[in-house]
C-alpha cells in the first residue's frame, strides 16, 4: 500500500549501510566540533569563523583520517556534495534567468508539453530529491509519480524533442543525485 | 490519494518543524514567539502528517487524545498561578528561579515560562482536536 | 486579598478541567459540578459578607497594580450577581442530573456549564475592560456549545442567529475597547473613569459609549437589538434554558450597569435618555411578544427580554433609588426566571412537549409543581409581596419621582400584560383540562420527584423570603445602588494600591 | 562597505527575481507555465533576499535561520508546486493551446484506474 | 392585628391540610377563625365607638418607607366586622355547599386567604400595605372565579376580573405613590390630615382620577362593572362572599377612608356622582332583564354600588351616613340572597328563575330566610333596608333628581327582592323540577343574616350610634351623630319608600314584558364596556401578533440590520452631538508602501465581498490576511504578524476540511435586498471610520505602556514586551483565552462525534 | 547605500504582490488562485525579510520562517481539497 | 496615515457586515472574518501607530533606545485573533452540522425558530 504510515523511528531511513553511515556521521560530527574549537579559540562565534573552522577541520581529517587505518566514504561524499551543490546553484540560477527571459518573451515561442521520465531512483528520498530537483532546474517541473513508482511526468516549458529530454534528465540530473545519495 | 513526494518531504519536515515550535516557545519571552504560535506550529506539524498520511496515523503518532493536551495545559497554565501564593503574593505573580545550565551560566526560569508551556500544549490540542474531528468527518 | 475575587474564576475553571480529564466518568464530572457549584455558593456569600459594609475587595492578579494588570473588583453589586450565578449553578447541577440526557453529558455538558460560570463570575468581578471582553468571549463560547450541543434542528438554527449577532456584538465591543484605549492610553475601569471625567472631548467619548450601549444591549436582549434571543433560548433543555436564561443575559445588563454608572457618565441626558426609551420599547416589545405566543419556553424566552428592560429602566432613570430598584430586580428576576425554565422543564419531563394547546390538568395531578409555577410566576408579574413586587414598586416610585410619566406607563402596562402571559400559561397548563390525556413519560419514584423539584422549592421560598425579609434586601441594594453612584470608593480602592 | 554592497546586490536580485516570478504568474498562458515561474524564479528570489539579510546581519541566529528559510524553500516550493498540479490535473485544469504533447494522459489512464 | 392577619393567613395555608384529616368538618373548624376576629373586633366596639382607633406598625422596608402599618377606626371597623362575620358564616356555608367536593380543601384555602386579605385592606394603615393585600385580593378572586377550572367560561371570567382588578390596581399604584409624594407621607392616618395640602397640589387631579379608577374597577363601576355579573362563575359562596358583601367593597371603602384628603372638592364631587349614578341606573336597569337568579343579584349589586359612590361623591354628611348604613344593609341581604340563590341551585341544579317554582314546600328553610332578606332588599318596614333607605332618601333631599331616580331603582330593587325571594318558592313546581332542603351547614349562614336584617332594625339607634357613627365619622373626618330609628315618623320619604315598593310590585306583574324587553337590551351589549374589554384585549394581541410578526421575521439579516442601523443612527447622532472633530493635526505622513498596502487590503477586501465563489472568497480574505500581516510588519508587531499568518492559514486549512461537506454559493439576494444590505453595511463601515478617527483625535498620552517598555525586563524578567503582557502583566486575559480555545475545540468536535453518534444509531 | 536600495526593493515586491492579487482574482481555475496565493505569500515572506534590513531589527525572521513553513501547509490542504473534486 | 487605515477599517466592517446579512452560511463565516480583521486593525490604529521598532527589548541592553511601537494594543489584538479564530472554528463546525442537519445552507430558510 502506498498509504501505509511509518513508525517514527523510520523518520530517517537513510539507504545506506549502516555501519558506513555511523562512520559518516561521526566524521561529520568530528568536523563540526572542529568548526566550533576554532570559533571559540578565535573568541567569535561568527558565520565566518564557523566556516573558517569547518574547512580547516575538513583538511585536518583529510590529512589525519587515514593514519588511524580506516577508510570512509566521507571524503568523496563530501566532494560530491560541494560539486552537486555548485551543479544545482547553477542550476537554479540559470533557470531563474530563463523564466526572466520568458516572461518578457512573447508567449507563443513556447512549446510546453508533459512527458514520462522512466525512473531509475527507487527510495522515497531519491525519488522526491530528483521531483523536487527537477521542479527547480529550468524548463521542468514535476507533476506526478505514477502509482508503480517507476515513471515520473514532469511539464516541461520546450518540448522540442521528448527523447532528448528524457535523456538530459537522466543522464544530468538523476545520475548525479544518486551518486551522492547511493 | 496522497502523494509519494509529500509525504517523503513530510517526513523530512516534520521534526524541523517541531523542534522550532519549541524553539518558539522556549524564546518567546525574549523574541517573538511564545506558547501560542509555538503551539499553532507543533500543531501545524501534525496537521501536515494528517494531511500527507491519514488522520489516524496522525493520532498514532501523537499518541495522546489531543483533548488531554488540552486539559493538561489548562491545568498547568492555572497551576502555574499558585506557586505566588505560598509566598503569599497575588495569584499569577510571576515568581522566578535562578536555574544554573552549566557552571557560570544561569537562567531565569519563572512561572510566566510555565504559563507559557500550557498555553502551547492547549493551541496544540485544541488545533489538533479540530483538525483531527474535521478530517474525520465523512 | 491576595486570591478570594479570583476564585470564582479558577474555581470554575479547575473543576472544568478535572471534567475534561475524567471525560469518560460521567457520574465524577456531575458530582464535581456538584460540588464546585456549592463551593462557588460559598466563596460568594463569602465575598458577600466581605464587602457588606462597603468595602471593595480588590486583587492585583500577578502583583501588579493597577493600572498595570488586571485588576478584580468585587464590591456590592458584584457579590450579589456573584451569589445568585451560585445559587443557580447549585439549582441547575442538581436539576440537570434527572434532565439531561446522555449525550449531551457525554460531549460535556458539565465542562462547559462550569466554563461558563467562570466567564460569568469573570465578567462580575473584573475590574479591566478588555478582561471584560475576555470574559464575554468565554461565556459567549461556552454558550454556543451548550445550545448548539443537541444537534437538533431548531437547536442548530437558534444557535446560528445566536452566534452571528453575540459575534456581531463582540466585535462592536472589541472596537469600543480600540478606540476607548485609545482615547484613554488605559484598560482599567477605574482609571478609565478618571481620564474619562477629566477628558476635554466628552462628546467624542459619547459616540464610544454608544457603540458599549450597542454592545452590551445585544448581549442583555435589548429592543430592537434581541431577536435572537427568541430565536434560540427555547431550543435547549431547560437546564440550559435556566442557565442562560438566569445569566447570560444579566450579564450584559451588569455590564451595561457598570459601565455606564463608572465611566460614562458624563452625558446622562443623552445616554441616559437613550437607555430609558431602550427600556421602555425592550419591555413592551418583549411583552407583546410573549402574549402572540403558545409555547411555554418561547413565552419565558420573550419574557426574558420584557424583563431586561425593567431592569434597564432602573438604569435610565440613574439615580440612587432607580439603580436600588434594578439591582432588586436584576436578582429577583434571575431567581424567578429560572425557576420558571425550571418547572417549564419538569412540565416538559413529564408530558414531553411545551406546547400550551397539547398540555392541561396538571393542577389536578401535580399541585405541588403548580403551585411552585404559580407562585414564581405571581412574583414575575409582580403580585405582592413576592420578590416581583417590590422590585416595580422600587423602579415605578423612582420613576415617578423623577416623573418620568411615559416610562412608568409602560411599566405599568406591560406588568399587566406579563400578568396576562403568565396567568394564560397558568390556564392552559395547569387549569384547562389536558386536551388528550397524556401520560406520564417519564415516571420518578417520589424521593426522586423531590429531589428534583428541590432546586425549585429552593427558588420559590427565595422569591416569598426576598417579600417577606424585603427590608434588608432593600437596605442592601440601596448600599450596592450608593457604590454605583458615588463611584469614588470603587476608584480608590482600585487605584489607591489596593491592600 | 563590502558587506552593504552584497547586501545591496542580493536585495535588488530578490527583488527583481520576486517580480519575474509574479508577473509570470500573471502574465503566463497556462497553470502550469505559471508554477514554472512562481517555482524557479519566487524561491530564487526570496532566497536570494535571505541571503541579503544574512549578509547585512553577519550574526550565527540571522544566518543559521535564514538557512532555515532558504532550506524550508527549496523543499516546499516544489513540493507545493507539485501538489497543485497533481490536483489541477486531477480536476481537469486544461493546459494552455500550444501544449504539444500530454503522455501522462495517455499513459496515466492505466495508474488512475488502480488509485 | 398583626398577629390576626398573620393566623388567618396560617389558617389558609392549613386549610387543605385540616380538610384532608377532618373532611366533614373543616369547614366548621375553619370557621373558628374568622369567628374569633370577629369575636376580637366586637371587643374594639366600645373603644372605636368613643372615637378611640387601635393602630399597631413594624418596620418591613424602612428605605422605601413602607412599614407594616395597621390601624382600626370606626370605617376599618364597619367592613371588619362585615369581613369577618359573613365571612365565619359562608366557611360554615362552604362545608355543605362542597360536601364530598374533593377540592374543598383548596377553596377554603383560598376564601380564608381572600378573608385575611380584604381584612388586611380595611386595617391598613399604609397606602402600600393596602395595595398590598387589594392586590392580593384580586388574586385570591382570580384563584375562586376560576375554580371549576375545567370550565372554559370559569377560566375566561377569572382572567377578566384579575385583569380589570389589577389593571386599576395599577392606576391606583401609581395614584398611590404621587400621593405619598405630594404628602410626604404613606400613611393614610396622616395623608387624610393633610387634605388641604393635598388638594392644592398641581398633581391633585392626576391623582384623584388615578385612585378613582383604582377604586371602580375593583367596586365595579361603569364603565368597568362588566366583570362583575361574568363573575358569577365562581361558586356560590364565593359570590356571596366577595361579589357582594366584601371585594366589590374594597373600592368604596379606599374612597371612603380618602374622601377627607380627596374629597370635597367640585372635581371629587362631580366624578364620583356621575360615574355613581351611572352605575347605579345601569345596573338596576341590566337586573330588569335577568332571569339567571346570581346573574340578577350581580346586576343589582352593580347598581348598589353605584349608589354607594354616588353618595359618597354628594358628600354631605348625610349621604356619607346613608352609605355607611346602606353598605351594612346591603352586605347583609345581598350575602343571603347569594346564599339562598346557592343553595336553590345546589339542590335542584337549576340557575333560572324562570324555570323555578313551587320550592316552598321542599326548601321551607330556604324561603324563609330568602323572603327576610328580598323584603330587607325591597326597603319594606321592619327591615334594616328599610332603615338604610330612609337615612338615604332623606340624605338626597336637596338633590330631586337624584332622588327621582333612587325612587325608580328602589322599585327594581323591589322587584329583585321578589323575584329572587318569592317567585321560586311560589306557584306550581315544573314538572322535572326536584329539590331537597339544603343540609343544616347551609342554612346557619343564610338564617343568621336574615334575621339579623330583620333584628339590626330592631336596633337601628344602637347600630347607628355604636357602627354606623364611627365609620361615618372617619369617612368625614368630623364628629357627627347618626341616629338611625326604625320609625322616623311620617314624612315624605316613607311616603316615598312605599310607592317604590308599589312600583316595585307592579315591576313584578309585568315580570315577562320586561324580560322581552330586556332581552332585547342584551342586544346592545355587542356596544357595551363588556365588548370593549373583548375587543381591547382580541386587538392588544392581534397586534402583538402582527409587531412580533413583523419584527421576528427569522431572517438573519433583518436582526443585523435593526442592529447595524440602530448602531449607526446612534452613533451617527452622538457624532453630530460632540460637533465633530477638532484636532486631528498629529497625523503621521502617508508612505508609500503602506499606502499601496492599504489599497490592496481595500481591493481584496471589496473581492472577498463581491466573489459569488467561496474559495476565492476565502482565497482573498487570505490576501487581506497578509495584507494585514504586511501592516503589521510595518508598525513594529513581528508577533502578531506571525500569528497573523498562522491563523490566517490554519483558517484557510480548517475551511477547506470543512469545504468537502458543505455546498457552494448557491442562494442570492435580489438586487434591491444587496442594495440595501450595501447602504447599511457602508453607514456601519463609515460609523466605525468616524470612531477611529475620534480615537485619534483625543491622543493621550499612554502610561501604561510605557511602564511596560520601561520595566518589562526589570521585574518580569522578558525582553519581548508583548509576550510579557500576554503571560504576565495580563496573564488573566491569556488565560481567558486559552479557556475559550479549549472549548471551541470541545464543542466543536462533541458537535461533530454528536452526527457520528447519531449515524450509528440509524443504522 | 541600503537605505536607498530597500524602498526600491519594497515597491518592487509590493507591485508584485499586487501582480500575484490580481492572478488570484482573475483566476480562473480554482489552483491557479491557490498558486497565485502560494506565491503572494512568498512576496510577504520577501517583504517581511526586506523589511528586517530596512529597520535593523532581525525579529521579524521568525515571522518569515513561520509563513515559509505554513504557506506550505496551507497550500497542501487546499491542493488536496482540489484533488477531492472539492468545488469553487 | 491613519484616515487611510481609517478608511482600510471601514471598507473591512462595511464588507464583513454586508456578507453576514447573505443568505449563505459560508459568507456569514467570511463576513465574521472580515469583521475581526477590522476591529483587530481598529485597535491597532486607534491605540497609535508608532513606526517605530518592535517592543523587544535587544541582548544585553537595559532600556529602549527610541520608543518602540505600542505594545498593549499588540496584547491585545493576539488576543482577539485567537479568540476569533477559536469562535471561526466553532462557527464552521456548527455550520456545517447545521447544513447536514437541516439540508440546506441558505440563512432565510433558518427560520423555524422564530414563529
Ligand atoms: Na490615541
Ligand atoms: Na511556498
Amino acid at each position: 500500500m502506498l498509504c501505509q504510515p511509518l513508525e517514527i523511528e523510520s523518520l530517517y531511513n537513510v539507504q545506506m549501510a549502516k555501519d558506513e553511515g555511523l562512520v559518516i556521521m561521526q566524521l561529520f560530527i568530528t568536523n563540526l566540533l572542529i568548526s566550533m574549537l576554532w570559533a571559540l579559540l578565535m573568541g567569535e562565534v561568527s558565520v565566518g569563523s564557523l566556516t573558517t573552522g569547518f574547512v580547516l577541520g575538513y583538511v585536518a581529517l583529510v590529512l589525519l583520517y587515514p593514519s588511524t587505518g580506516k577508510k570512509s566514504s566521507y571524503f568523496q561524499k563530501t566532494m560530491q556534495f560541494i560539486r552537486f551543490a555548485l551543479f544545482f546553484t547553477k542550476e537554479l540560477l540559470i533557470s531563474s534567468y530563463r523564466v526572466a527571459k520568458d516572461v518578457a518573451k512573447p508567449l507563443p515561442l513556447m512549446r510546453p508539453g508533459v512527458i514520462g521520465i522512466p525512473l531509475d531512483a527507487e527510495t522515497d528520498l531519491e525519488i522526491t530529491m530528483l521531483a523536487n530537483i527537477i521542479s527547480l532546474t529550468p524548463g521542468t517541473l514535476s507533476l506526478e509519480v505514477s502509482p508503480d513508482r517507476k515513471t515520473l511526468y514532469i511539464h516541461a516549458m520546450y518540448v522540442i524533442n521528448p527523447d532528448d529530454l528524457r535523456r538530459e534528465i537522466k543522464d544530468g540530473l538523476e545520475r548525479r543525485l544518486l551518486e551522492l545519495l547511493r | 490519494m496522497t502523494s509519494l513526494i509529500l509525504r517523503t518531504a513530510t517526513r523530512y519536515m516534520f521534526p524541523p518543524l517541531l523542534v522550532f515550535s519549541v524553539y518558539l516557545l522556549l524564546r518567546g519571552h525574549h523574541y517573538p514567539g511564545g506558547g501560542f504560535v509555538g503551539g499553532l506550529f507543533a500543531g501545524s506539524a501534525f496537521t501536515l502528517y494528517a494531511l500527507a498520511f491519514n488522520v489516524e496515523s496522525a493520532r498514532k503518532l501523537l499518541r495522546f487524545d489531543p483533548r488531554d493536551i488540552t486539559a493538561v495545559g489548562l491545568a498547568v497554565a492555572l497551576a502555574s498561578g499558585i506557586p505566588a501564593l505560598f509566598s503569599g503574593y497575588a495569584f499569577m505573580t510571576g515568581t522566578w528561579w535562578k536555574v544554573p545550565i552549566r557552571p557560570g551560566v544561569v537562567i531565569d526560569v519563572g512561572s510566566p515560562l510555565i504559563f507559557d508551556i500550557g498555553v502551547y500544549l492547549v493551541v496544540l490540542g485544541v488545533l489538533l482536536t479540530l483538525v483531527f474531528s474535521l478530517g474525520e468527518e465523512e | 486579598m491576595i486570591l478570594l475575587p479570583v476564585l470564582p474564576i479558577i474555581i470554575p475553571l479547575a473543576g472544568a478541567i478535572l471534567c475534561m480529564l475524567f471525560r469518560r466518568n460521567l457520574a465524577l464530572q456531575r458530582d464535581l459540578a456538584l460540588s464546585v457549584s456549592t463551593l462557588l455558593l460559598i466563596v460568594a456569600v463569602g465575598l458577600m459578607a466581605y464587602t457588606r459594609d462597603g468595602t471593595i475587595a480588590v486583587l492585583h492578579v500577578g502583583g501588579w497594580e493597577a493600572p498595570l494588570g488586571i485588576t478584580l473588583a468585587v464590591d456590592m453589586l458584584s457579590s450579589v450577581m456573584l451569589v445568585l450565578a451560585g445559587l443557580l449553578a447549585v439549582a441547575v447541577s442538581v436539576y440537570a442530573c434527572f434532565d439531561l440526557d446522555t449525550p449531551r453529558v457525554k460531549f460535556g455538558f458539565f465542562p462547559l456549564m462550569l466554563i461558563l460560570l467562570m466567564g460569568v463570575n469573570g465578567a462580575f468581578v473584573t475590574g479591566d475592560l478588555f478582561n471584560l471582553y475576555v470574559c464575554f468571549e468565554v461565556l459567549l463560547t461556552a454558550s454556543f456549545i451548550l445550545l448548539a450541543l443537541g444537534g437538533e434542528r431548531p437547536q442548530l438554527e437558534g444557535s446560528i442567529k445566536y452566534v452571528a449577532l453575540n459575534l456581531l456584538s463582540s466585535a462592536l465591543f472589541l472596537a469600543g475597547v480600540g478606540i476607548l484605549y485609545g482615547m484613554a492610553g488605559t484598560l482599567n475601569m477605574a482609571e478609565l473613569a478618571v481620564v474619562v471625567q477629566q477628558g476635554e472631548r466628552g462628546g467624542l467619548v459619547t459616540m464610544v459609549a454608544v457603540m458599549f450601549m450597542m454592545a452590551f444591549g445585544i448581549k442583555a436582549g435589548m429592543f430592537p437589538l434581541y431577536f435572537w434571543l427568541p430565536a434560540s433560548y427555547p431550543t435547549p433543555p431547560a437546564a440550559v434554558s435556566a442557565l442562560f436564561s438566569g445569566l447570560l443575559t444579566k450579564v450584559g445588563v451588569y455590564s451595561l450597569i457598570r459601565v455606564f454608572t463608572l465611566i460614562f457618565c458624563t452625558d446622562p441626558e443623552f445616554l441616559h435618555t437613550l437607555i430609558l426609551i431602550g427600556a421602555g420599547l425592550t419591555m413592551l416589545s418583549g411583552v407583546l411578544a410573549a402574549a402572540s405566543h403558545y409555547e411555554m419556553r418561547k413565552i419565558l424566552s420573550v419574557h426574558i427580554v420584557s424583563q431586561i428592560g425593567y431592569i434597564v429602566m432602573g438604569l435610565g432613570l440613574f439615580t440612587h433609588l432607580a439603580l436600588a430598584g434594578t439591582i432588586i430586580y436584576l436578582a429577583h428576576n434571575i431567581i424567578v426566571k429560572t425557576n420558571l425554565f425550571l418547572v417549564a422543564g419538569a412540565v416538559n419531563r413529564l408530558k414531553g412537549t411545551y406546547d400550551l394547546h397539547k398540555l392541561g390538568g396538571l393542577y389536578k395531578e401535580r399541585p405541588g409543581l403548580s403551585i411552585l409555577f404559580l407562585i414564581s410566576a405571581m412574583s414575575l408579574a409582580g403580585v405582592p409581596p413576592l420578590s416581583g413586587f417590590f422590585a416595580k414598586l422600587t423602579l415605578i416610585i423612582a420613576g415617578l419621582q423623577q416623573e418620568a410619566w411615559l416610562i412608568v406607563a409602560v411599566a405599568l402596562i406591560v406588568s399587566l400584560l406579563t400578568l396576562y402571559s403568565m396567568t394564560k400559561i397558568w390556564a392552559y397548563v395547569f387549569w384547562k383540562p389536558a386536551p388528550n390525556e397524556l401520560p406520564d413519560l417519564n415516571p420518578m419514584t417520589p424521593a426522586a420527584w423531590f429531589i428534583f423539584l428541590l432546586p425549585m422549592v429552593g427558588f420559590t421560598v427565595i422569591t416569598i423570603g426576598i417579600g417577606i425579609f424585603a427590608g434588608p434586601v432593600f437596605d442592601y441594594a440601596q448600599s450596592a445602588a450608593g457604590q454605583l453612584m458615588d463611584p469614588s470608593g470603587y476608584i480608590n480602592a482600585v487605584l489607591g494600591g489596593g491592600e | 562597505m563590502i558587506r552593504e554592497i552584497g547586501t545591496s546586490i542580493f536585495l535588488i536580485l530578490g527583488g527583481m527575481l520576486t517580480l519575474v516570478a509574479a508577473v509570470g504568474v500573471l502574465r503566463m498562458p497556462d497553470l502550469f507555465l505559471r508554477m514554472h515561474a512562481a517555482t524557479k524564479a519566487g524561491t530564487v528570489g526570496v532566497s536570494s533576499i535571505t541571503i541579503g539579510v544574512m549578509i547585512h546581519f553577519g550574526t550565527i541566529t540571522v544566518t543559521s535561520r535564514g538557512v532555515l528559510v532558504i532550506a524550508f524553500f527549496l523543499l516546499t516550493a516544489p513540493v507545493a508546486a507539485h501538489m497543485i498540479a497533481r490536483a489541477a490535473y486531477h480536476s481537469g485544469v486544461s493546459l494552455w493551446l500550444l501544449t504539444r504533447i500530454d503522455e501522462w494522459k495517455t499513459h496515466g489512464e492505466i495508474g488512475k484506474e488502480e488509485e | 392585628m398583626f398577629t390576626l392577619l398573620i393566623t388567618c393567613f396560617f389558617a389558609a395555608v392549613l386549610a387543605p391540610w385540616v380538610h384532608r384529616r377532618v373532611p366533614k368538618y373543616a369547614g366548621a373548624l375553619l370557621a373558628l377563625v374568622p369567628a374569633a376576629v370577629f369575636a376580637w373586633l366586637i371587643r374594639q366596639l366600645p373603644m372605636v365607638a368613643h372615637g378611640h382607633s387601635v393602630e399597631q406598625s413594624f418596620q418591613w422596608v424602612e428605605g422605601l418607607g413602607l412599614e407594616f402599618a395597621l390601624r382600626l377606626d370606626g370605617l376599618g371597623l364597619l367592613f371588619a366586622l362585615l369581613i369577618s362575620g359573613i365571612g365565619t358564616l359562608i366557611i360554615f356555608y362552604t362545608q355543605g355547599y362542597f360536601k364530598g367536593h374533593p377540592q374543598q380543601g383548596r377553596f377554603l384555602m383560598y376564601t380564608i386567604a381572600f378573608m385575611a386579605s380584604m381584612l388586611g385592606v380595611v386595617l391598613a394603615n399604609h397606602l402600600l400595605v393596602l395595595f398590598i393585600f387589594w392586590e392580593l385580593t384580586s388574586f385570591t378572586s382570580y384563584l375562586l372565579i376560576g375554580f371549576n377550572h375545567e370550565d372554559e367560561a370559569a377560566r375566561s371570567a377569572a382572567l377578566q376580573a384579575m385583569l380589570v382588578t389589577v389593571l386599576g390596581g395599577l392606576f391606583l399604584l401609581a395614584g398611590m405613590i404621587l400621593m405619598a409624594q405630594a404628602t410626604g407621607t404613606w400613611k393614610l392616618s396622616e395623608i387624610v390630615q393633610r387634605g388641604a395640602e393635598l388638594q392644592a397640589h398641581p398633581h391633585y387631579l392626576p391623582i384623584l382620577i388615578l385612585i378613582c379608577i383604582g377604586a371602580f374597577t375593583k367596586s365595579a363601576q361603569f364603565p368597568f362593572h362588566f366583570w362583575l355579573p361574568n363573575a358569577m362563575h365562581a361558586p356560590t359562596p364565593a359570590s356571596a362572599y366577595l361579589h357582594s358583601s366584601t371585594m366589590v367593597k374594597a373600592g368604596i371603602y379606599l374612597l371612603a377612608r380618602l374622601h377627607p384628603a380627596l374629597g370635597g372638592t367640585g372635581e371629587w364631587g362631580a366624578i364620583l356622582t356621575t360615574i355613581g349614578v351611572a352605575t347605579f341606573l345601569i345596573g338596576a336597569l341590566m337586573a330588569i332583564g335577568q332571569s339567571v337568579l346570581k346573574r340578577l343579584l350581580a346586576y343589582s349589586t352593580v347598581s348598589a354600588l353605584g349608589a354607594m359612590v354616588m353618595l359618597l361623591g354628594i358628600g354631605t354628611s348625610g349621604a356619607i351616613q346613608a352609605m355607611a348604613a346602606f353598605v351594612l344593609a346591603h352586605a347583609l341581604y345581598k350575602a343571603t340572597l347569594f346564599m339562598v340563590a346557592g343553595g336553590i341551585t345546589h339542590e335542584t341544579g337549576e340557575t333560572s328563575v324562570d324555570r323555578l317554582g313551587g320550592l316552598r314546600k321542599a326548601m321551607p328553610f330556604s324561603f324563609t330566610c330568602a323572603m327576610l332578606a328580598g323584603l330587607s332588599m325591597g326597603g319594606v318596614m321592619p327591615f334594616f333596608g328599610f332603615v338604610a333607605k330612609e337615612v338615604w332618601l332623606h340624605a338626597l333631599g336637596d338633590y330631586p333628581l337624584l332622588l327621582l331616580a333612587t325612587v325608580a331603582v328602589g322599585a327594581t330593587y323591589v322587584l329583585v327582592g321578589i323575584t329572587v325571594g318569592w317567585k321560586p318558592f311560589a306557584g306550581q313546581r315544573p314538572d322535572g323540577l326536584h329539590a331537597h332542603a339544603v343540609p343544616i351547614s347551609m342554612r346557619i349562614g343564610p338564617l343568621v343574616l336574615g334575621l339579623g336584617s330583620l333584628f339590626l332594625a330592631f336596633f337601628a339607634g344602637w347600630i347607628g350610634h355604636a357602627i354606623v357613627e364611627p365609620a361615618a365619622a372617619a369617612i368625614a373626618a368630623k364628629d357627627l351623630e347618626v341616629h338611625l330609628h326604625l320609625w322616623a315618623g311620617f314624612n315624605k320619604y316613607l311616603l316615598m319608600g312605599i310607592g317604590t315598593v308599589a312600583i316595585g310590585l307592579a315591576l313584578y306583574r309585568t315580570r315577562p314584558v320586561l324580560l322581552k324587553t330586556g332581552a332585547r337590551l342584551a342586544g346592545f351589549a355587542r356596544f357595551g364596556p363588556d365588548a370593549a374589554y373583548r375587543l381591547i384585549l382580541s386587538s392588544v394581541l392581534k397586534f402583538a401578533a402582527w409587531q412580533t410578526r413583523l419584527l421576528q421575521t427569522g431572517t438573519l439579516r433583518h436582526y443585523i440590520r435593526y442592529a447595524v442601523l440602530t448602531t449607526t443612527a446612534l452613533v451617527a447622532a452622538a457624532f453630530i452631538r460632540a460637533g465633530g472633530f477638532q484636532g486631528l493635526e498629529n497625523l503621521s505622513p502617508i508612505s508609500t508602501r503602506i499606502a499601496l498596502v492599504a489599497v490592496l487590503m481595500i481591493a481584496a477586501a471589496i473581492f472577498t465581498v463581491h466573489s459569488n465563489s467561496r474559495l476565492r472568497s476565502i482565497l482573498s480574505m487570505g490576501l487581506v490576511g497578509y495584507g494585514m500581516a504586511m501592516l503589521f510588519t510595518f508598525f513594529g508587531a513581528p508577533d502578531l504578524a506571525m500569528t497573523q499568518l498562522v491563523i490566517e492559514t490554519l483558517t484557510v486549512i480548517l475551511l477547506a476540511l470543512a469545504f468537502s461537506h458543505l455546498p457552494p454559493f448557491r442562494h442570492g439576494s435580489s438586487m434591491r435586498t444587496r442594495g440595501t444590505d450595501l447602504a447599511i453595511a457602508v453607514g456601519g463601515g463609515v460609523v466605525v471610520m468616524l470612531l477611529v478617527l475620534a480615537a485619534l483625535d483625543v491622543q493621550t498620552p499612554t502610561a501604561v505602556s510605557d511602564y511596560y517598555l520601561e520595566h518589562s525586563y526589570k521585574y518580569a524578567h522578558g525582553r519581548n514586551v508583548v509576550n510579557v503582557i500576554l503571560v504576565d502583566f495580563r496573564a488573566l486575559d491569556t488565560l481567558g483565552e486559552i479557556t475559550v480555545l479549549t472549548i471551541a475545540a470541545l464543542g466543536a468536535s462533541a458537535l461533530l462525534k454528536l452526527r457520528q453518534g447519531k449515524q450509528e444509531d440509524k443504522s | 547605500m541600503i537605505e536607498f536600495v530597500c524602498p526600491i526593493v519594497m515597491l518592487m515586491l509590493i507591485v508584485a504582490f499586487g501582480a500575484s492579487f490580481v492572478r488570484v482574482v482573475i483566476g480562473p481555475s480554482l489552483p491557479d488562485r491557490v498558486v497565485a496565493l502560494d506565491m503572494a505569500a512568498t512576496i510577504v515572506v520577501a517583504i517581511i525579510l526586506t523589511h528586517c534590513i530596512q529597520s535593523g531589527s532581525s525579529y521579524y525572521i521568525p515571522a518569515a520562517i513561520s509563513i515559509a513553513l505554513l504557506s506550505f501547509v496551507g497550500t497542501v490542504s487546499l491542493a488536496l481539497y482540489i484533488s477531492k473534486g472539492g468545488s469553487s | 496615515m491613519e484616515v487611510l487605515l481609517a478608511i482600510v477599517i471601514g471598507t473591512l466592517y462595511t464588507g464583513g457586515l454586508y456578507l453576514m446579512m447573505r443568505r449563505n452560511l459560508i459568507q456569514l463565516i467570511i463576513g465574521l472574518g472580515l469583521l475581526s480583521h477590522g476591529a483587530n486593525l481598529l485597535i491597532f490604529t486607534a491605540g497609535g501607530l508608532r513606526q517605530g521598532g518592535a517592543p523587544i527589548l535587544a541582548e544585553g541592553e537595559k532600556m529602549f533606545a527610541t520608543v518602540p511601537a505600542d505594545p498593549l494594543p499588540q496584547a491585545l489584538i493576539l488576543t482577539a485573533i485567537v479568540i476569533s479564530f477559536a469562535v471561526t472554528a466553532f462557527a464552521l463546525v456548527l455550520f456545517l452540522r447545521t447544513y447536514q442537519a437541516v439540508g440546506t445552507d441558505d440563512v432565510d430558510e433558518l427560520k423555524e425558530t422564530d414563529t
